[in-house]
């Protein structure tokens, strides 16, 4: 047996598990689960051509139990992910090395689980990424879940109260995806993406809508579409800093890789289109596009609620979420170029913001929104990289996520699905509320007493955020870049693939070249600062406290800026019923489980439970036998 | 003359019958001693049944009086089965009735309910849950007060 | 109500029953086994009583489960009665007639005890019949004279010497290379008390087993304890 | 199957049957044990009539003998055994006082 | 050497007829007699498993030819269950010396070899004896586990199983009326033509409610919680691992052998799915471990149901496959359940007290939820892909059903594992915390290694389960096996 590139891959990530579990008390366990992530990462590397239009790679191991044959591969879809899986893991995981370590260690954190955790999920992810059939894709998905488990669940306290309610959430979905998978293998008679290429072709119309419904739900729970999304914010948001950076970067991505394989490469994203819900227009596709666009609207105004700036970012995680599916609902070349793009832009600013806010929970000992502010004249680095962050994430050039968005939003318009088009940009304004807040109650305004004396954060934690923010916006100036992978992705699902070049995107129906667009900003930034300068430039450094309101002078004591209840009047307008209602019917769930739960104790304690049980046997006879 | 009823109907009926006794008087009885009275009816119907499904018409007692040819017997199988059923039965009546009266020694009463419900309670005890009933049964089912015996001797005395 | 729902469901099910029951063919059962049973048992069994030949040979390991269950009972009921031998509050003693004529009685019963277990291949009765008979030969004194125990030790020694000499005897044909609790030595002489080779010496462990395992359950429940 | 012995039969299974209603409806826990031993007595003889000989024997000996005196003593045990019914008011229906031991 | 095969059977009656007298001299020796019958009894199964005597072969006792005397039948699914019984009889032997360890040892043999003679036995009535022999020696042990409260279960158990007992005497007899016959080998011989009508059905169900006392089946399970929580965790863990799967074994070969009628099979899906629902829905309120695992274990019993639902050797392999994993977790809980029995709140931090017992703990957990590549994942496979074939809207509910308890088993079984990890409750010391008790930790250990070892070899034990529930759904070759040469059918 003949080690492939891909057993390699697997086993250097086996062995980083390895590593963390007998190494992982000692100190530099840090340093050499980062090193180890970078030799994954070449690995990985050498399989570049499938970046590029590559032959897929298989592994050499098969495994061939209760007649179900179990193998692991690699293509483009796979490669593109785990690309930004292992990216995500060698920044966070170098983010974590040095002081973060050590205040963590010190605050009786455990740090042996933290790496072992973190390791597993990468280990997890890559076998999820490989699966070769849809059982090795259960098996992956199952281990995915467990190991996220353990990363959420390991700070104690409210991350195992988040976490117990995120397996909970994903063991239903596995639950449905199992169901689906046991339809699957019933009508495909094999659980071979072959076979259901072929049998997924000529299934019935009733067939299928389960399938879609089974596997839509199971998937969509781990990318936290509505309603299923109330899991995901509170247990990404509680994980430890450098974890929530890899999770929130990549976790839930894994949901959107297994539609992408299972709904859209293997069910065909037309089979779907066919599926008409009785009385009314639309089909399970648009059902999909608009399960999509709610899920950009509803959690971005939350997320522009909360006062925890790692919840707010971990609510826009799911929103976010939302434009990828979107992309890739509507199916042409722009669109789902610019939801895959979406997937790694995502990651990397979705990283650099909650290594951001982690330095400053570093740094300031709290992540309360209320509390923080001014801090950019201490940590004028994080402050730029978080601009940098929420710049991507508000879809603003010259940052990367402009140009996905764009995409998204030009395929929509191409396709003429105008509602849909207005909807998203609705969150893409929540989005910029939202985001704004984030900057603003933590570095503008007024600095506070208790911060004056705050450092920049370390070297160990600011390069990896330095590192994320020049890829953010590298690839924003040249989103040719990540198009390339995409676009081999797009050809490995069966989708149409886009016209791309170095700068954006070339159609017919629409061209980006962000070099120009770049170009031509900061010219006209460049303008306006010939136009300052040339009219006098005269500029005064100020203190912050050399202003006055009211009438009075400022004092370091007196808070002139209110960031509590910020957006009060918009919130006012739209606030709390709709996330109130998904979480009623959450707790009516709940309620339910515990009312049956009570009668089925009930009837186990009566103390003449014989005379109904026998009853009830003895109906069943009369009815069978009369 | 003969009575216009058969053999058949009268034999069924009383096997089923005791088994139908029995089993609703395990199934209605609040008394654990009358339950292991009715379980011993029910059993007493169930050897009956079996007897029935070795009988045969006109046939001898399966004993060979003469050798050689031999008038037609009824089963023997199911005889023997019944002499097993037989002992099974009043080993397990046996030991049903001394676990009675540990009960009856430990608890102080044989009444169904309140046999389970002072079981409930010590189980709940020796795994030290706490006790909060509201929590464990709904309002309608909480137990009452338990009545004073003379106030329920005087009422069952009228009724 | 709850006994009406009692009385309806009791109706119901035994009229189900009836119903199913009519069904069948009475007084003409299929004979399958049984007829073959009737023709092979006194040539392979050398027993007259064909019950008997059931009960011990054809179905001889129903028999030791069944010995195995009222041992267990026995042994059941004795763990949950305990062992304490305190005793005889408040049976009242036996009258004049009881104890002397329990006195009398005892050889009579103890004779018509193994008279059954011996004669069970031949005609009706056996080991379990003279079994309890043999369990009230030794406990109608206990009736009479409370404060006279049975002797435990004697008791369990019979009972498990018994037991364990019915598999025995199973086991020793097995040993002879037939199979186990196969029955040896039958003599080609129906009717007679030697005839059917092993079962009398079966039906004798049974027997015994039978009489001890009940005298000691009965002699358990007798006792009083103070404490009650 | 002569006619005498039809007639017979149909009395014992009334017998029988009868019995076993009986113990469930009487109060008294004597009466119980008392119906109750009849239940197997009359099964013996519906046995004999049945041709099972073996098995009318080992019912009587056992089922309306032994049992029966397995009953009787465990409710003394219990405390049940009240002849004359006055204090114990225990059957189907009604339940609450099983009356007091009597030693 | 086949011959041998009736000695698991008797010797541990042998031994626990002795046992009384043997202790009564010297309880050093009589200590060692239960341990060495069941050792030498699973050498005697080992030995028939590893000589490759053609399986499965069928053996009279007493030499009486099958329709006739009783015969045992020893085919791969017999074996191994009669194997597992002498294995866990030893390793759940009451090693305990006090004054009555004599009928505790004694009862425990009766146990073993009342459960080897329900693996072994082929014949209707004889199984009913060794049913009600199980049924006797369980009552003891329950009882013998000593607080009123386990008279009170026992007694309740015993009323249960007694009405249960009662329905299996009346199907019995219904069958003999029938028929005439209690071979089951017979009996599937003539099964075709003279059960397959109302009275075959009213006989089945019959047998089934009387079985399924033990089997937890659904309406007749009323004893489990009560009787796990009252009774030592040695003799739970023996009643939840092993017995209820020997009265399944019974259902089975009926099912298999006897009864096709779909509303039999139809009557148990249902039955199996209210199991499903009952028990896990009313483990997710339990209070205390022990009743957790005995609602967990009517929960998944009903899941075996509804496998057994599925007629065909899928069906079966799904069935073996859940059972003996369900055996091998359930006793391995039990036996943590020795000392962490008490309310789930009091295990608040445990984890530090006992780390292994913990790990075991949620590796069991993880299995029982079906987490891949742990065995329950293929045994749950099985079962749905086998499910999903078929084609009564009513297989689907089961598979819904099946789908969404998992959820909540999974649910209810992490609460734990998450209170077992948390930090303990303030002013409890760590030391103060429970701990199961060394022995039965080992054993627990024991029980999480084999599970281990499943998961390794995966392959070739799905092979061989496969194998013996083809042996297993042979109805033909059942038939001929027993009644090879006979000539017994007419």
């Amino acid at each position: 047996m003949t080690l492939t590139l891909l057993d390699e891959l697997l086993l250097f990530s086996g062995v980083t598990v390895l590593v963390a579990m007998l190494l992982g008390r000692r100190l530099p366990a840090g340093w050499m689960v980062t090193i180890l992530y970078g030799i994954q990462l070449l690995a990985l590397m050498k399989m570049a051509p499938l970046g590029y239009g590559g032959e897929p790679i298989s592994s050499a191991l098969t495994f061939e139990v209760m007649g179900q044959t179990l193998s692991w591969r690699f293509d483009a879809l796979s490669w593109y992910f785990a690309l930004i899986t292992l990216g995500s893991a060698l920044l966070s995981s170098w983010y974590a090395c040095g002081e973060w370590e050590q205040r963590f260690r010190q605050s009786g954190g455990n740090l042996w689980l933290f790496h072992l955790a973190m390791t597993l999920n990468v280990f997890s992810m890559l076998i999820l990424l490989a699966s070769g059939d849809l059982l090795s894709l259960f098996i992956g998905w199952e281990l995915v879940s467990w190991a996220g488990f353990l990363l959420m669940a390991m700070a104690g306290g409210v991350a195992t109260k988040a976490a117990m309610r995120y397996i909970t959430y994903a063991m239903a979905g596995a639950m449905a995806i199992f169901g689906g998978i046991a339809l699957v293998y019933v009508s495909a008679g094999s659980l071979q993406y072959e076979a259901i290429l072929t049998a997924a072709s000529q299934m019935s119309t009733a067939h299928l809508w389960m399938l879609v419904i089974l596997f839509g739900a199971g998937f969509g729970i781990k990318m936290g579409l509505m309603p299923f999304h109330l899991w995901q914010a509170p247990a990404y948001a509680e994980t430890p800093g450098p974890g929530s950076a890899f999770l929130g970067a990549i976790s839930s991505r894994m949901g959107l890789f297994a539609i992408l394989l299972v709904l859209v490469k293997l069910f065909g994203i037309v089979n779907i289109d066919s599926l008409k819900i009785p009385f009314t227009l639309i089909d399970a596709r648009d059902l999909l596009a608009w399960i999509a666009v709610f899920t950009i609207i509803f959690p971005t105004f939350t997320a522009m609620k909360q006062n925890d700036a790692r919840q707010l970012l971990a609510w826009h995680g799911i929103g976010q979420g939302g434009y990828m599916l979107l992309g890739l609902v509507v199916a042409d070349a722009m669109g789902a170029a610019g939801g895959l793009l979406h997937v790694f832009n995502h990651a990397t600013y979705q990283a650099a913001l909650f290594m951001a806010v982690t330095a400053v929970i570093h740094r300031t000992g709290t992540a309360d929104l209320n509390k923080l502010g001014g801090l950019v004249v201490r940590m004028p680095l994080t402050f730029m990289v978080l601009l940098v962050g929420i710049i991507g994430l508000a879809g603003l050039p010259p940052m990367n996520g402009f140009v996905s968005k764009w995409l998204v939003y030009r395929s929509l318009l191409n396709e003429g699905m105008p509602l849909l088009f207005v909807a998203a940009v609705i969150g893409t304004l929540g989005t910029i509320l939202s985001v704004y807040k984030l900057i603003h109650n933590i570095f503008l305004g007024q600095l506070r007493i208790e911060h004056d004396n705050v450092k920049e954060a370390p070297w160990s934690m600011m390069i990896p955020m330095l590192i994320l923010a020049a890829i953010i916006f590298i690839t924003g100036l040249l989103p040719g870049i990540p198009l390339a992978w995409v676009a081999s992705v797009q050809q490995a699902v069966g989708l149409p693939v886009s016209d791309y070049t170095l700068g954006g995107v070339e159609s017919a129906s629409g061209s980006l070249d962000m070099i120009w667009v770049i170009g031509v900003l900061f010219a006209g930034f460049g303008i306006g600062a010939l136009i300052f300068y040339f009219a006098g430039g005269r500029s005064k450094r100020v203190h912050q406290l050399d202003n006055y309101a009211g009438g009075h002078f400022l004092t370091a004591d007196v808070r002139y800026q209110y960031s509590d209840n910020f957006y009060a009047g918009l919130m006012h307008l739209i606030g709390g019923w709709y996330r109130g209602s998904f979480l009623w019917l959450e707790q009516s769930v709940k309620s339910l489980v515990e009312f049956l739960s009570l009668g089925m104790q009930g009837l186990y304690r009566r103390a003449n439970a014989e005379f109904y049980l026998l009853s009830t046997a003895l109906f069943v006879i009369a009815w069978v036998v009369i | 003359m003969m009575p216009d009823i058969s053999l058949e109907l009268i034999l069924y009926t009383t096997a089923l019958g005791l088994i139908s006794i029995g089993l609703a008087g395990v199934v209605l009885s609040r008394h654990l001693f009358r339950m292991v009275l009715a379980l011993g009816i029910a059993e007493a119907g169930a050897n009956l049944m079996l007897v029935l499904a070795g009988y045969r018409w006109d046939a001898v007692a399966p004993i060979l009086t003469t050798l050689g040819e031999h008038p037609p017997m009824v089963d023997p199988v199911p005889q023997a089965m019944v002499l097993t059923a037989i002992v099974i039965g009043v080993g397990i009546q046996a030991l049903a009735v001394s676990i009675l009266i540990r009960i009856r020694q430990r608890y102080g009463t044989l009444d169904r309910s309140q046999v389970v419900e002072r079981m409930d309670a010590e189980i709940a005890d020796t795994a030290s849950i706490p006790r909060d009933v509201s929590q464990e049964s709904p309002l309608g089912e909480r137990p009452l007060p338990s009545i004073p015996d003379s106030t329920v001797e005087i009422r069952g005395g009228h009724s | 109500m709850r006994n009406l729902t009692g009385l309806l469901f009791a109706g119901g099910l035994g009229f189900m029953l009836l119903a199913i029951a009519s069904g069948l063919d009475f007084g003409a059962p299929p004979m399958l086994v049984g007829g073959a049973i009737q023709a092979a048992a006194p040539q392979e069994t050398g027993a007259t009583n064909i019950v008997t030949s059931v009960v011990l040979g054809y179905r001889g390991i129903d028999t030791l489960g069944e010995l195995s269950i009222l041992f267990a009972a026995a042994a059941s009921a004795g763990l949950v009665l305990g062992r304490r031998h305190t005793t005889a509050g408040t049976l009242t003693e036996g009258g004049f007639v009881l104890k002397h004529g329990g006195a009398m009685l005892f050889p009579l019963l103890l004779t018509i005890g193994f008279y059954i277990i011996f004669h069970g291949h031949l005609t009706p009765g056996g080991g379990f019949q003279g079994g309890v008979i043999l369990a009230a030969a030794f406990f109608l004194p206990l009736l009479a004279r409370p404060g006279a125990r049975l002797h435990h030790g004697m008791l369990s020694v019979i009972e498990g010497f018994a037991g364990s000499s019915f598999i025995l005897i199973g086991l020793a044909a097995l040993s002879e290379g037939e199979a186990f609790l196969q029955p040896m030595l039958v003599q080609d002489a129906l009717g007679q008390l030697v005839s059917a080779g092993t079962l009398p010496l079966l039906y004798l462990a049974v027997g015994l087993k039978v009489g001890a395992e009940l005298a000691g359950l009965l002699s358990h429940l007798a006792q009083t304890e103070s404490e009650v | 199957m002569t006619e005498i012995e039809l007639w017979i039969v149909m009395l014992l299974a009334l017998m029988v049957l009868s019995a076993a209603v009986m113990v469930l409806l009487v109060k008294n826990h004597v009466a119980a044990v008392a119906a109750a031993s009849v239940v197997p007595l009359g099964l013996a003889l519906l046995f004999v009539l049945m041709r099972a000989p073996d098995v009318a024997m080992t019912e009587a000996a056992v089922g309306a003998g032994l049992s029966s005196l397995i009953l009787a003593l465990a409710l003394r045990r219990l405390g049940l055994w009240q002849i004359d019914g006055v204090k114990t008011r225990t059957n189907l229906i009604k339940t609450q006082s099983e009356g007091h031991r009597n030693a | 050497m086949s011959d041998l095969i009736v000695l698991p059977l008797v010797l541990p009656l042998f031994g626990a007829f002795l046992l009384p007298i043997v202790m009564r001299t010297s309880i050093s020796i009589g200590a060692w007699i239960g341990p060495a019958i069941l050792a030498y009894g699973c050498w005697i199964l080992g030995d028939q498993w590893i000589s490759g005597t053609t399986l499965p072969f069928s053996l009279a006792i007493g030499g009486f030819a099958p329709p006739m005397g009783i015969n045992l039948y020893i085919d791969s699914l017999a074996l191994l269950f009669a194997f597992a019984v002498q294995l866990l009889g030893l390793l759940f032997w009451p090693f305990k010396i006090d004054q009555e360890t004599a009928r505790r040892q004694a009862l425990m043999l009766l146990l073993v070899a009342a459960s080897t003679g329900l693996a072994l036995s082929g014949d209707l009535f004889n199984l009913y004896v060794f049913y009600e022999l199980v049924a006797v020696a369980t009552f003891g042990l329950i009882a013998a586990s000593g607080g009123s409260a386990a008279y009170a279960s026992a007694i309740r158990y015993l009323i249960l199983s007694g009405i249960g007992s009662v329905l299996t005497l009346l199907g019995i007899a219904l069958i003999y009326s029938q028929t005439g016959t209690l071979n089951l080998a017979h009996l599937a011989q003539l099964a075709p033509e003279q059960l397959n009508n109302k009275l075959g059905l009213t006989a089945f169900l019959t047998i089934l409610i009387g079985v399924g006392v033990k089997a937890e089946l659904f309406p007749v399970n009323t004893w489990v919680p009560e009787v796990y929580a009252t009774a030592t965790s040695r003799v739970s863990a023996f009643l939840a691992g092993l017995v209820s799967k020997l009265a399944l074994l019974i259902i089975l070969r009926l099912l298999v052998l006897i009864f096709h009628q779909p509303e039999a099979i139809q009557v148990m899906l249902v039955l199996g799915i209210l199991g499903v629902i009952s028990g896990e829905l009313a483990a997710w309120r339990a209070k205390d471990m022990r009743r957790m695992l005995a609602f967990s274990s009517i929960g998944q019993l009903g899941m075996i149901f509804i496998a057994l639902a599925i007629p065909e050797q899928g069906g079966l392999l799904a069935v073996l496959a859940l059972t003996f994993h369900h055996l091998l977790i359930k006793s391995g809980l039990f036996m943590l359940a020795d000392g962490w029995g008490g309310a789930i709140e009091k295990l608040r931090g445990a984890a530090k007290r006992s780390p292994l017992a913990a790990a075991i703990f949620v590796l069991f957990s993880l299995s029982l939820i079906g987490m891949p590549p742990l065995p329950g994942f293929w045994a749950k496979f099985t079962l749905i892909t086998q499910l999903a074939a078929q084609t009564s809207p009513l297989y689907l509910i089961g598979l819904t059903v099946f789908l969404l308890a998992t959820v909540i088993e999974a649910a209810y079984l992490l609460r734990l594992a998450a209170l077992l990890y948390g930090p303990a409750a303030k002013d409890t010391p760590i030391d103060t915390l429970a701990k199961p008790a060394g022995l039965s930790l080992a054993t627990a250990s024991l029980f999480g290694i084999g599970l281990l070892a499943a998961a390794l070899f995966i392959a070739p034990v799905g092979d061989l389960l496969n194998h013996v529930a083809g042996q297993a759904a042979n109805t033909d070759l059942y038939i001929n096996t027993v009644l090879a040469g006979t000539g017994g059918s007419q």
